[in-house]
């Protein structure tokens, strides 16, 4: 690695004119870049992470105003030169950029082929044919298959994770020096996010390049970067080598933040650490510390002084008073809460779902004919009282039908859903509504915003016409409190609410009516780290406090290892594996479930990222293979796999499992995976001990 | 895509044989087309004649059945008011509508599309202002109205286009003039917003950060976007012209299909209301189809799925 | 439920205080639309000259200086007072029939008023039930429904409007339903595409878990949510209605004769309208005045209420 | 222009045919006038029926009239005019299928035709019928015999004997004149003077208006008054006042055929409403020019309108009186149905109003308003009658009130009788006293508003000359370049 510099920022802001003010989205960035380094830039969505990265290209939204010291790239100083300049001689050729959004970031009506050579063709003196074969040559680098005949491929072809490979390979076109991935995988399932994350790795050794890696994830950064700037509010608060900060943190704020993450250090405990409050709005001037607010250790100096820039060593620094613990604004350490799910083991059953099958019949394209898709597939699934069951797998193998389906939204066509005995579908509408009620994914829209919190949160008690309307008042507010919601909120719109407060109203309003059963459909994966924790611990709290069970569904095996204690794992509309959160997550019998398990990134600063054991990508529905749905991504798949769909056979260990190789799959798994990755999910057992340097 | 077009067009067969079922039931019994037919000063004996001949005093059933059946033989009929055979007066009436309509359209195409995309280009500036406020007005101004301001002002204070007519070019100046001007706020509002959307989509900024600014982004990355909700609008619109731009045609005096359906309509012509209801029907479900066509040649996904 | 017991359960009762005094809550969205509202020059002036029409359409009979259905033989084709020839009894001059135009253009104010609101509340009805139920029902239902809308724009409106008038007669209230019947499409094809957004939405899916019906579903929690796009195109369709009835009106097809409209009145003036050009002039700019306005307010409407959240 | 001879004339309405035996509009009476010659003519000054391809006629009894046609007469095919020319036509429009426009009418006096000689006729009557002369004047061009022999000779150019000739025929855009320079010398219409005209037809005044004033136009015909009186102070511009032999008037449902307990079927308020209307003043500033008011259910100047039944002076104090007398103080509502001169319509409408009466103007379309009315569904309606160009009392008091006329609104059978016995008396004082009897009876029921004659005013170029026609149809061939 050399030490000469690439990249020099000095004091960069952005401010966005708004109707009523200023957002200042970055105030004063100062940020270095080595060649041949990897940077990650860490925050909290909205911490101006994004903004950074377009202020340097100058791609910044019309409205926005930049304003730098310097910004010195390769010896020139690029806050000065012309746009023109700028878009011939930097964009594309020396710095190239990956966006978040694969599905949207590519244009839909061009070949991707066009679409790759005219980023070399645009810069002048390449041939047409020069660029098709550099192209043919950085999609076959990039992993995918038949290049020749890709090229004339439209976008809306390919998979998102095939997308997000054109990108990459269209931003090294043209071999940059500098790769700025802004959050390259977060729209990604974890399989595809290892595999593209291991892809970029491989590429920036091999071709020398410096990359800013833009994520929330610390999971991501931990493994993929070689340093780490740490963003809060529009500005870095503390930077250092991977290691350095995630070992040793010494912003509150990073602290914070890594103690909300399931699984990190203190992953034994029930409760997750977590940091209070939101972001604070970024328009204005903000005085003194912009995380004093929600800091536990802020004085009186933190809310009227800018911190200063303390340095630890050559490129450790970090923004902070480093005040001593303020006695009482402490948050106190949670006592680990005694584990009651063991003692749940073989309770009864609340809720049998039995051999549902769901097709959907879509048309694709204009001129496409009608085809079926099967989005479950002979599913069956038991939730016993009181416990919690994650429901996990990749986007698009069924989850959320599978939730529709159980809250009788959806009618399957074959199999049934038994609630407390009686099917769903025969269950009048608000007989089924006391007893089972959904929490979703999106608090944006899962509110609506045209009516008041209040409104929100009483509704279903009007529509079951539980009480006066003053007694249900009442309850509303004894339900805001309960959730942790100010009372004043009472007749605010959803569009006055933060994230986490608006997750606090959908769940609020799930459990007005007192169900049995509660179902979160990936309640947390839209929400910050520090929010998610106050979002699973509110949930955990409540099961106790209520006695409630969930069917928890995600696709983030960390919040699995942290609150369920089963666990049913999902591919393409069939149950793959289902079993005791303990049995799956250590001793996975499926090969999905283990590559599920080592793709998971967990805060691990010494590993890099795994190499992905799975080929391929999660197949499109409507093509589902024959003989078991998994064989064509299967590191172990036969001639019987692949013509005959494996049966589901109980394990030794109690767990269910659909896989003619469920025998073998640890052996030749450990093998493959070459020990590297057994503690790759976080296992209270398991945890601490074994992550430890 | 065949199935697809076969379709579409099983639908405008349906469509047109509602309409005119309904207008053959509207006019059978609301009129007389006998009077009109022998004239306002026409003695009894006369009507009563004409009544019988035409066959005006069977029941509506028979004689829609009737109407149906020979069109279906591809026999469109006499009119019953210019004793001509349909087509032929269709024909005739054609000509000026489809010239009218197609000039109309390329003024529309001409001010819209430029006011449009400069609009877009620069959000806010003056020239977004003036697009703006030129849709407003636009928009406003009763279509009629402008005509005759048009010809006070351009035929007879200072005489430089004729009053009416549909001898020459000459004759379309005003009238293609008007009648694309009605159409112009949508398309440039369309071609606007539309150009704004795509401006601020994710791909251009993928398109910028790979080097492209200027008028390159706009012609070889934004244009082909942006032009697919246009090209369905401007297929709408063109449908309606040619669905007779009656207005315009009144106004200026034009013999076009327009002035046909409306006089055919106050004289109770009804095969000649009936086929152009067909007429139009069809010209604007082939419009629309053709535009559906067009958008799916810019588009893949809408091609391919 | 006590203090303690809300403590025990949600650890952030801190965090929830230090948000109240450092986000105050922002505004709701009627206080966001009010407060861009005063600063859109362009809904402000429409406004501005909304109210005024309005006030001379409702005090129409205490404004106009003469009764508008009064004939003066005599008196007719007097010429504006400023022009030669002209009395100032009679601001704007006389018609055809010695009516004093002024009190027509005044009471004209009504006519328009009247056809465009009913109009595009007849069209808002049909188009936005239409509208729901294709969107939220899907299926056959919507499949019904996208007949009716090609039916309705295969078929040139005006043409058809003019046929429906024709064979029903002319009065205003038939001017009112035929123009409202056939101006649907636009609400339709807005509702149907936003319900369809909709539906989709979770708090559609968390509603019918609830246990709400369909029709409710329809009515609380999708309708509320199309009010604003609803609102815009009212007021454009109220434009569009007031133009209609001119258009008709001016072919000899919309309200009848005595009635004061616009329409009618350029329509009357324009055998003249060489020599008496006001009598076509001042109708007709009476007419672009009230479009314009209802335009302004409706593009203001659009902008003050659309939502631009980033996402 | 004058320039190249060609007299270009608007026309409102467009002509479905040039044939005039297959259309009655207006504009193809004027037309057929210079293309065709009939047996007879009105003679534009006297307004009397005189022989014109007739030589001379003779009543050989009340149902058999002889003629003797001139000898020098050639259709513009270049081929003479015979007997047989002439009985081929009357056939032709006597024969069931021919659909002629008028075949009806004919059909309803004339019984047979036969050739005497080359150039003799005879016509055999079903009953003594005093038109006849004037049906041949005014609907029986004469044709070519075997001219609708195949597909109705609706594709060959029209073959006529007038003194021009159709050069070219473009429906609902224009027709092309030539002189006919064999046209017969001896006739009363020869002497052309202009060699081309052409018919444009363009329908909107607005736009005539501004033709005539850019050139584009040398005539315009049925002009407004006030646009008349507006352009002929421009320069540039003539202004002819003519007469019309039209009347306007208003026909009240006395019969109750809408609601048999319609108002209108009280005398009281028939005579209220004839006193209401200012038909003076309407007359006067509406209709103007030689308009006057009419107080009975004909022209003037047609052949016996003369009575002397009760007239209605415009009186609204007593028209309220006799309202009230009715037993309506405070008037009732109705609908009255119109569909031509709006404006008039609505100050009559306005009159009415003055009287306490709420009246619903139903202003429609021609064929709308014919439906309503032969369904006899209207209570009251603004009509007005052209009598074909006919000054004979026949055309219009005997049109209206005959039995089976849908026009008929009055119920009165003895009044149909009188009519209908008026029509079938040939007797000039005979028919004189009959008509006047029913004049009076209609006056004293006040079935009718009499309203007003009307008035005609054409606008030209100062080139041209054209003698101001009696009856509102202008003679073209008389027409000339001023020097
Ligand atoms: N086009 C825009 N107009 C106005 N404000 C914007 C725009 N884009 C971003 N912002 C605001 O700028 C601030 C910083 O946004 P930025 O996209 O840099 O955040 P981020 O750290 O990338 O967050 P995320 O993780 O959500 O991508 C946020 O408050 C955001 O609301
Ligand atoms: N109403 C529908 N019509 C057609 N296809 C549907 C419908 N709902 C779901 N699908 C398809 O069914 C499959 C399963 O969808 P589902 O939403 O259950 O996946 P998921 O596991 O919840 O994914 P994610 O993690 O992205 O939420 C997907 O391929 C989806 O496209
Ligand atoms: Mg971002
Ligand atoms: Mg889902």
């Amino acid at each position: 690695m050399s030490t000469e510099s690439l990249l020099e920022i000095r004091d960069l802001s952005v401010a966005i004119p708004t109707e009523t003010s200023t957002l200042r989205a970055v105030r004063g960035v100062d940020l270095e870049l080595r060649r041949g380094e990897t940077l990650g830039i860490v925050g909290e969505s909205g911490s101006g992470k994004s903004m950074t990265a377009l202020a340097l290209m100058n791609l910044l939204p019309p409205a926005a105003r930049r304003s730098a010291a310097c910004v010195n790239f390769a010896g020139a100083d690029l806050s000065a030169v012309s746009e023109k300049e700028l878009a011939g001689q930097v964009r594309g050729r020396k710095i190239g950029m990956i966006f978040q959004e694969p599905m949207t970031s590519l244009n839909p009506v061009y070949s991707i082929g066009r679409q790759l050579t005219e980023t070399m063709t645009l810069h002048g003196d390449v041939s047409v044919a020069q660029a098709r074969r550099r192209a043919i040559e950085l999609l076959e680098k990039v992993g995918l298959p038949d290049p020749g005949s890709r090229l004339k491929q439209y976008p809306h072809e390919l998979s998102g994770g095939q997308r997000q490979r054109v990108m990459i390979a269209m931003a090294l076109m043209n071999e940059p020096e500098l790769l700025i991935a802004d959050e390259p995988t977060t729209a990604l399932d974890v399989t595809i996010q290892a595999q593209i994350l291991h892809l970029l790795h491989g590429l920036q050794t091999e071709l020398g390049m410096s990359m800013i890696l833009i994520t929330h994830d610390l999971g991501v950064v931990s493994r993929a970067a070689d340093r780490i700037a740490v963003m809060y509010a529009g500005d870095i608060v503390e930077t250092g080598t991977t290691g350095q900060v995630l070992e040793d943190p010494r912003h509150p704020y990073t602290r914070g933040l890594l103690e909300c993450v399931p699984g990190y250090r203190e992953a034994s405990a029930r409760r997750l650490g977590s940091i209070p409050g939101v972001v604070p709005s970024m328009t204005g001037e903000i005085r003194g510390c912009a995380f004093a607010a929600r800091c536990s250790r802020a004085v009186e100096t933190c809310f009227t002084e800018s911190p200063p820039v303390r340095a630890l060593g050559s490129a450790r620094t970090y923004v902070c008073h480093d005040p001593e613990e303020t006695p009482g604004r402490l948050s106190p350490a949670e006592p680990p809460v005694a584990r009651a799910a063991a003692t749940r083991q073989d309770q009864d059953c609340v809720l049998k779902v039995e051999g549902v099958s769901r097709s959907f019949s879509v048309r694709r394209g204009m001129f496409g004919k009608r085809k079926s898709l099967k989005a479950l597939d002979n599913v069956s699934l038991e939730i016993r009282k009181g416990e919690v069951l994650a429901l996990v797998g990749e986007s698009g193998c069924g989850k959320s039908t599978l939730t529709r389906t159980i809250l009788g939204l959806d009618i399957p066509d074959s199999g049934s859903v038994t609630l407390a005995g009686r099917p769903v579908g025969e269950l009048p509408p608000r007989q089924r509504a006391r007893m089972i009620q959904p929490i979703f994914q999106d608090p944006y829209s899962s509110l609506n915003p045209r009516k008041t919190i209040g409104d929100i949160i009483g509704r279903p008690l009007q529509v079951n016409q539980v009480g006066a309307r003053g007694e249900q008042q009442a309850r509303v507010r004894r339900m805001m409190e309960l959730v942790g919601l100010p009372t004043r909120v009472f007749n605010s719109f959803p569009d006055q609410l933060s994230g986490g407060q608006r997750q606090r109203v959908a769940i609020a309003r799930a459990l007005i009516l007192d169900p049995e059963i509660v179902i979160c459909d990936e309640p947390t994966s839209a929400l910050d780290v520090s929010v998610q924790a106050q979002i699973l611990n509110l949930l955990l709290d409540l099961r106790d406090e209520l006695d409630l069970t969930y069917l928890f569904v995600t696709h983030d095996l960390s919040v699995v290892g942290h609150l369920a204690d089963r666990v049913a794992v999902m591919y393409l509309g069939e149950i793959a594996e289902c079993g005791d959160r303990d049995q799956v997550l250590a001793h996975p019998k499926h090969p999905y479930t283990r590559a599920l398990l080592d793709s998971a990134l967990t805060i691990a600063p010494e590993l890099d990222v795994p190499e992905p054991h799975l080929t391929g990508d999660f197949p499109n529905p409507m093509n589902r293979p024959g003989g078991c749905p998994f064989h064509p991504r299967c590191p172990l798949a036969d001639a019987r796999c692949r013509s005959r769909v494996p049966e589901r056979e109980r394990s030794t260990d109690g767990t269910l499992v659909k896989c003619w190789k469920a025998g073998d799959a640890g052996g030749v798994f450990s093998q493959l995976a070459k020990g590297q990755a057994l503690d790759a999910v976080p296992t209270p057992e398991n945890n601490k001990e074994e992550s430890a340097p | 895509m065949i199935s697809y077009v076969l379709r579409r067009t099983l639908m405008a067969l349906l469509v047109a044989l509602t309409v005119s079922f309904g207008t053959f039931g509207l006019f059978y019994f609301a009129t007389d087309p006998a009077q009109t037919i022998a004239g306002e000063d026409a003695p009894q004996e006369m009507v009563d004649a004409i009544r019988e001949q035409y066959g005006f005093d069977r029941p509506v059933s028979a004689q829609y059945v009737d109407w149906l059946g020979s069109v279906l033989q591809g026999d469109f009929g006499q009119s019953y008011f210019w004793k001509q055979p349909v087509v032929e007066l269709i024909q005739e009436h054609a000509k000026v509508t489809i010239m009218l309509a197609l000039s109309a359209l390329l003024i529309t195409v001409v001010i819209a599309l430029p006011l449009g995309i400069s609009a877009a280009l620069r959000p806010n500036s003056w020239v977004d202002r003036f697009a703006l406020s030129t849709a407003v007005s636009a928009q406003a101004i009763p279509n009629f109205w402008l005509g005759l301001m048009l010809i006070i002002l351009f035929a007879v204070t200072f005489p430089i286009f004729p009053v009416s007519g549909d001898s020459s070019w000459r004759n379309y100046v005003l009238p293609a003039f008007v009648l694309g001007a009605s159409s112009v706020p949508a398309v440039m509002r369309l071609t606007r917003t539309g150009l704004l959307d795509v401006m601020g989509s994710d791909y251009i900024r993928t398109a910028r950060a790979k080097g492209f600014t200027g008028y390159r982004l706009i012609l070889r990355q934004a244009l082909r976007n942006a032009l697919l909700p246009i090209v369905s609008v401007l297929a709408v619109q063109l449908g309606h012209k040619l669905g007779g731009s009656i207005v315009t045609e009144s106004v200026f005096s034009m013999n076009g299909l327009g002035r046909l359906a409306v006089e055919s309509i106050f004289n109770s012509d009804i095969p000649t209301v009936q086929s152009l209801i067909l007429l139009f029907v069809l010209t604007f479900v082939l419009l629309t189809l053709a535009a559906d066509l067009i958008n799916a040649w810019l588009d893949p996904r809408i091609r391919m799925g | 439920m006590n203090m303690t017991t809300t403590k025990s359960l949600d650890g952030n009762e801190l965090a929830l205080e230090v948000e109240g005094e450092r986000t105050h809550l922002g505004l709701t969205p009627g206080q966001v639309a009010i407060r861009r509202a005063r600063r859109h020059t362009g809904l402000l002036v429409g406004f501005g000259i909304l109210l005024m029409m309005a006030l001379f359409a409702v005090l129409a009979p205490w404004l106009a200086p003469h009764d508008p259905y009064l004939q003066n033989l005599p008196l007719r084709l007097l010429p504006p007072a400023w022009v030669d020839g002209g009395q100032w009894s009679h601001l704007f001059g006389t018609d055809h029939l010695g009516r004093d135009y002024l009190s027509r253009i005044i009471y004209g104010a009504r006519i328009s008023m009247m056809i465009g609101i009913g109009a595009a509340t007849i069209g808002a009805i049909i188009g936005v039930t239409l509208g729901v139920i294709a969107g939220y029902l899907g299926g056959w239902v919507d499949q019904a429904v996208n007949f009716l809308v090609t039916c309705q724009l295969a078929v040139p409106s005006l043409l058809l409007i003019m046929a429906l008038v024709f064979v029903i007669g002319q009065s205003v209230t038939v001017v009112i339903f035929v123009i409202g019947a056939t101006h649907w499409v636009f609400y339709l094809v807005v509702t149907r595409s936003a319900t369809l957004r909709i539906r989709e939405l979770d708090f559609v899916a968390a509603a019918s878990a609830m246990g709400c019906s369909r029709l409710q579903i329809a009515v609380k929690e999708i309708l509320p949510n199309l009010v604003n796009q609803i609102l815009v195109i009212f007021t454009l369709e109220v434009a569009v209605a007031i133009l209609n009835e001119a258009t008709l009106s001016f072919l000899g097809l919309g309200v009848p004769s005595p009635t004061p409209s616009w329409g009618l009145m350029i329509a009357e003036g324009k055998t003249a309208m060489f020599f008496q050009p006001w009598l076509v002039i001042l109708p007709g700019i009476a007419l672009f005045v009230l479009v314009i306005a209802i335009n302004l307010l409706g593009d203001g409407v659009r902008d003050v209420t659309v939502t631009n959240r980033r996402s | 222009g004058p320039s190249d001879d060609t007299l270009v004339v608007a026309f409102s309405k467009a002509l479905t045919t040039v044939d005039r035996l297959y259309s009655i509009q207006r504009e193809g009476l004027i037309l057929s006038r210079l293309t065709d010659d009939g047996l007879f003519f009105v003679d534009p000054e006297t307004l009397e029926f005189e022989p014109l391809a007739a030589a001379s006629y003779q009543w050989v009894s009340d149902t058999r009239l002889d003629i003797t046609l001139r000898d020098n007469i050639h259709f513009h095919d270049g081929s003479r005019l015979t007997a047989e020319d002439v009985v081929y036509t009357f056939r032709w429009v006597l024969s069931k299928d021919s659909d002629t426009s008028r075949g009806a009418v004919i059909r309803g006096w004339l019984d047979s035709v036969e050739k005497l000689g080359p150039l003799r006729v005879r016509f055999n009557l079903k009953m003594p019928y005093p038109m006849a002369l004037r049906d041949m004047a005014i609907s029986i061009p004469l044709r070519k015999s075997g001219t609708y022999d195949d597909a109705r000779g609706g594709d060959q150019p029209l073959n006529g004997i007038g003194p021009y000739r159709v050069k070219q025929f473009d429906v609902g855009r224009r027709i092309v004149l030539e002189r006919f320079e064999d046209y017969y010398t001896d006739s009363p219409k020869a002497g052309a003077r202009i060699k081309n005209m052409v018919f444009r037809v363009i329908p909107d005044e607005g736009t005539q208006q501004a033709e005539l004033l850019s050139g584009g136009i040398d005539l315009m015909m049925d002009v407004p008054p006030d646009v008349a009186d507006n352009i002929s102070a421009l320069p540039g511009v003539e202004r002819l006042r003519g007469n019309d032999i039209r009347i306007g008037y208003l026909t009240l449902d006395a019969a109750g055929y809408s609601n048999p307990d319609s108002p209108m079927t009280r005398l009281k308020v028939r005579q209220a409403i004839n006193h209401a209307i200012n038909r003076e003043a309407i007359a006067r500033y509406l209709v103007r020019g030689s308009a006057r008011a009419i107080p009975y259910a004909c022209h003037p100047r047609q052949f016996g309108c003369q009575a002397d039944g009760p007239r209605y002076s415009y009186d609204p104090e007593k028209a309220r009186r006799l309202l009230a007398e009715a037993g309506y103080p405070r008037g009732f509502s109705f609908k009255l149905w119109a569909y031509r001169e709006k404006i008039i319509a609505e100050a009559i409408v306005s009159d009415l109003k003055a009287v306490g009466l709420d009246v619903d103007l139903r202003y429609v379309k021609l064929n709308v308003f014919s439906k309503m009315r032969n369904d006899q569904r209207m209570e009251a309606f603004f009509a007005s009658y052209g009598s074909g160009g006919t000054p004979d009392a026949s055309a219009s008091t005997g049109v209206h009130f005959a039995a089976n006329s849908n026009r008929n609104y009055s119920g009165d059978q003895a009044l149909a009788d009188t009519v209908l016995a008026a029509e079938h008396t040939i007797d000039p004082d005979q028919r004189r006293r009959l008509y006047r009897k029913a004049l009076n009876r209609i006056a004293a029921q006040a079935y009718w508003v009499p309203l007003f004659s009307y008035s005609q005013n054409y606008l030209l170029t100062p080139a041209l000359s054209l003698p101001v026609p009696e009856d509102g149809v202008p003679r073209l061939w008389q027409a000339a370049w001023r020097q």
